[in-house]
């Protein structure tokens, strides 16, 4: 099993510009999106966010649709909940409910494509670099560091259990689903342990003391695109509080 | 089912990220404490923290469909206690942001508040409290972790609510309508998860 | 003989991944010996996944016993009835808490009694050499022995089919030597196998029939010796012929071996052809 | 020759567990290639793992350079900075983000500035052909390419003993001949090698010397030829002679190889023997 959104991200034609210049973009204008009013800042923030994910990053539109539909099952429950009312009649359409609603998918709509932009142009270690460079303690940076690695090799783990389970019909019916799932997971936790522990030696052989020291081959930032980026920001930040 | 990106405003992101600050930053203060004395702890609490993605990738067998996954909440609770559980719990939810489009930044306060604190301390007491009664094991384990996921997402509903009060009935009409939408889809996995729990803690005894 | 198994047209791809099945067209013959040859990376796994339905097609189909196969929960259940499936990493496949009850898995899932289910698994330990064992948790076994719990736990299925991905992985010398009498039993009870490896030899040894794969695609597939001794065509696939297949090719080309003659399995045939042509070569001419 | 690292009457045993080792001696030479050959379980990896520290003996005692280790912190780096380890699941030591960050680890941890760790990952990923891959995560890696960087990540330490826990595991032909390249490359610069293996064909070919393990006792030690033609010893130790040994046997008996003639490493060594018979064979006599 592979995550196919790092595997883009890895492979990204963003991959090498810094941190920083991607995040700028992305949650500036996530940042915005939750702040300013739905109309008009939400669809600006799609279009300019959507616009550069497809044609400057070359993300391919079809990848993008398949993550984006990933929430559309919480939209459409929480969405649903506020459009109708319980009253003594029962179920009835809630008369405020269609413009609040329509206004929270838009600004929905805005933020999957910030989040989807950062997501499929920056490893998660990059972002985890930079965070710990604002701040995010140490130890919990290492540990992330870690956790990301591991994922990879429990994902392969965790799916040729479940290969070997269908194989022998443990996927027969809903509750042996359960019991299946249950045994899988349970012979996972402490093969998880064992790698760890395994990891560890491997690393003391490597002169491990605690800390992990890398070396870190960053670009340098270019002001030409923070320039860009913050134009941008600025004109949907004015296009957005003056004309709602 | 997390909160999804951009759908909280900015004054209840931030006050939901300033509301599971302490959780995470008391998370921080002991697992430095935990690492003072055991350096190598840094591999297990990573392993805790894969486990608990690879987890939360997996799909559950239940009615409501392809959203519905464990959250490992009870069980977490329980094995690496909720304090630690926080920031595991906080570098889950990094992760299912970043690599499944799963939950969202904006959302990671409010969703690590109902995910990684309320859930796993309710689980946590339930857990003590059936011991301290003298409760079978699988009884304590499902109660714990069946009722810190529902703990979990009546606090979700609570916190839609806060954001999206009905326009006539106000907060306590939207927390019911929330919530009875919630109950309706989660009670179920709520029990799936029980037992999954159950036959985990089973096997794993068994080992 | 019949075909058990075929697939017509077979592709697969995974998403920004290089490695992909494509136009795969082979008909498995019952009660026959299939070695997937090819070096890693080459599909092979892939394509034994496809064969039990843990993968469905892209394109193309999979046909047991003629008729295409159904990826409803029914269709499948009777596939995996049909085929089992043992992969390469044993630790990925024994969940219970012994030995015993993980055999018991399979029979269990295909709605066996409790009588039934024991017979199987008895006869499962019998044939696996495993008795004695039956109360151990599998993470205590060797890695010989866990790939024998393993190859129990599908056989107690009673499939027609037996899947192997890499069988000898991680097995020593002693452990390769066990497993081969082993499938070699199962291969005279009749049971359909099909093996994934990188080993030419392995393939020598076990095989009567060789599909070779290189990058996704079948380059070759026939009777063992026409595909073992086309040198030309294992290099292509990134093999190369082991000692054993160059000295029958040696043999073959110097009249030691009849062109017609069996082709050699093992170390010891081979070597008793040289022990031979040198008493032969020594007398007078 | 210099010894670099010995053992004296190592011993270590595991609470349960089979595995142990008991009262082994050995001297591993300077500049020379060590092949520690035994089968699955005979204690070969705890052995290798005495070596560069990561086990701490129960009986008896380790010396770098004639000198008893010290396990203290600094006595530990100073053994990893001489001794470098690479285990037989490369992901077993691959942690970073990136191949580049990887390889930097091990030198940054002995204090080396970020240039001269810059130029030591650069000459590593050269030596271990790895480059175009720098930016990769170690997921994204096949197996041949993960052992290559795992090998790459030990070599920036500059090591002068560099030890393998069964480096071929899981690698295909190609892999392994790659394998056997980098590593006698390696050994030309002159590193010292030491890896544990069940291939007798592996330890034939890569091998000065050879140490013969079995349940986890030093069976036997000594120059390569005298261990490998010991048909006696290699089946005492549950292993047994390839192809190519039966046929070196084969020759010397009937006085194609002389007996102080070296001993053929390769098939196309042996098949050269072969052919040469072949032809002086079918002169009349």
């Amino acid at each position: 099993m592979t995550l196919s959104i790092d595997q883009y991200a890895q492979l990204s034609r963003w991959r090498e510009r810094p941190v920083l210049e991607k995040a700028l973009l992305a949650i500036g204008m996530l940042l915005l999106a939750i702040s300013l009013p739905p109309l008009p800042g939400a669809p600006c923030i799609i279009v300019c966010v959507l616009g550069v994910t497809l044609l400057d990053a070359r993300v391919p539109l079809r990848l993008w649709l398949r993550h984006a539909v990933i929430p559309a099952g919480f939209l459409l429950t929480a969405g649903l909940t506020m459009l109708f009312d319980i009253g003594r009649h029962g179920l009835s359409l809630a008369p405020a409910g269609l413009s609040t609603v329509g206004g929270l998918l838009l600004r929905s709509c805005a933020g999957i494509c910030c989040l989807l932009l950062l997501a499929l142009t920056t490893p998660v270690t990059d972002i985890l670099a930079g965070l710990r460079r604002i701040g995010l303690p140490r130890e919990i940076a290492e540990i992330s560091l870690l956790m990301y690695r591991l994922v990879f090799l429990l994902l392969d783990t965790a799916s040729a259990m479940h290969i070997a389970q269908a194989a022998r019909l443990g996927q027969r019916n809903r509750k042996q689903q359960l019991r299946s799932l249950g045994l899988l997971l349970a012979n996972l936790f402490p093969r998880t342990m064992d790698r760890a522990g395994r990891m560890e030696n491997g690393l003391a052989a490597r002169g491990w003391n605690g800390e992990f020291m890398v070396l870190r081959r960053t670009q340098p930032l270019s002001p030409l695109r923070l320039t860009w980026t913050s134009l941008l920001l600025g004109s949907v930040l004015l296009v957005g509080s003056l004309f709602s | 089912m997390h909160i999804m990106e951009g759908y909280l405003p900015a004054k209840h992101c931030l006050a939901w990220y300033t509301v599971s600050a302490p959780f995470f930053a008391a998370g921080v203060w002991r697992i430095r404490k935990i690492l003072a004395e055991r350096p190598q702890a840094r591999m297990n609490l990573a392993a805790a923290g894969a486990f608990a993605f690879v987890l939360s990738a997996l799909k559950m067998p239940s009615v409501t469909g392809s959203c519905s996954h464990p959250t490992g909440t009870g069980f977490g609770a329980v094995v690496f206690g909720p304090a630690v559980m926080a920031v595991l719990g906080a570098m889950v939810l990094l992760f299912q942001a970043l690599l499944l489009a799963h939950g969202g930044l904006t959302t990671l306060g409010a969703n690590l508040f109902s995910m990684a604190i309320v859930g796993p301390w309710v689980s946590y007491g339930l857990w003590k409290l059936c011991q301290r009664l003298g409760w079978s094991v699988a009884v304590s384990m499902f109660l714990a972790a069946a009722l810190g996921d529902l703990a979990t997402y009546v606090t979700t509903s609570i916190q839609l609510a806060l954001a999206y009060p009905d326009p006539v009935g106000g907060f306590m009409t939207a927390a019911i309508k929330f919530g009875g939408i919630f109950a309706l889809t989660q009670v179920p996995l709520a029990i799936a998860e029980g037992m999954l729990t159950v036959v985990v803690m089973d096997a794993l005894a068994g080992k | 003989m019949n075909t058990i198994l075929s697939v017509q047209q077979l592709g697969h791809s995974f998403p920004g991944d290089i490695t992909a099945l494509s136009d795969i067209d082979l008909s498995i013959r019952q009660g026959r010996c299939l070695a997937l040859l090819g070096p890693n990376g080459s599909g092979k796994s892939t394509f034994l996944q496809h064969l039990n339905g843990s993968l469905r097609p892209q394109h193309g189909r999979v046909l047991l016993q003629q008729e295409p196969v159904s990826y409803s929960r029914q269709g499948l259940n009777r596939l995996r009835s049909k085929v089992g499936l043992v992969l390469q990493d044993a630790d990925d496949q024994l969940f219970a808490a012994s030995v015993y009850e993980d055999i018991s898995f399979g029979p269990l899932n295909q709605g066996l009694t409790a009588a039934e289910t024991g017979q199987r698994v008895e006869a499962a330990i019998q044939a696996m050499g495993l008795a004695g064992l039956e109360n151990r948790p599998p993470h205590m076994l060797s890695g010989g022995q866990k790939k024998r719990v393993a190859i129990a736990g599908a056989l107690a299925m009673a499939p027609q089919v037996l899947l192997l991905d890499e069988p000898t992985a991680g097995l020593d010398h002693a452990g390769i030597a066990q497993l081969i009498d082993i499938l070699q039993s199962l291969m005279q009870r009749g049971i359909t196998i099909v093996f994934s490896t990188h080993d030419v030899d392995l393939a020598c040894r076990l095989a009567d029939d060789i599909a070779l794969f290189a990058a996704g695609r079948l380059i070759g597939f026939g009777e063992r010796s026409r595909i073992l001794l086309d040198q030309a065509m294992l290099l292509t696939a990134g093999l190369s012929p082991s000692l054993l297949l160059q000295m029958v090719a040696f043999a073959r080309q110097h009249g030691w071996l009849a062109a017609d003659a069996a082709m050699p399995r093992t170390d010891r045939e081979i070597m008793d052809l040289i022990g031979k042509w040198q008493q032969a070569a020594c007398q007078p001419a």
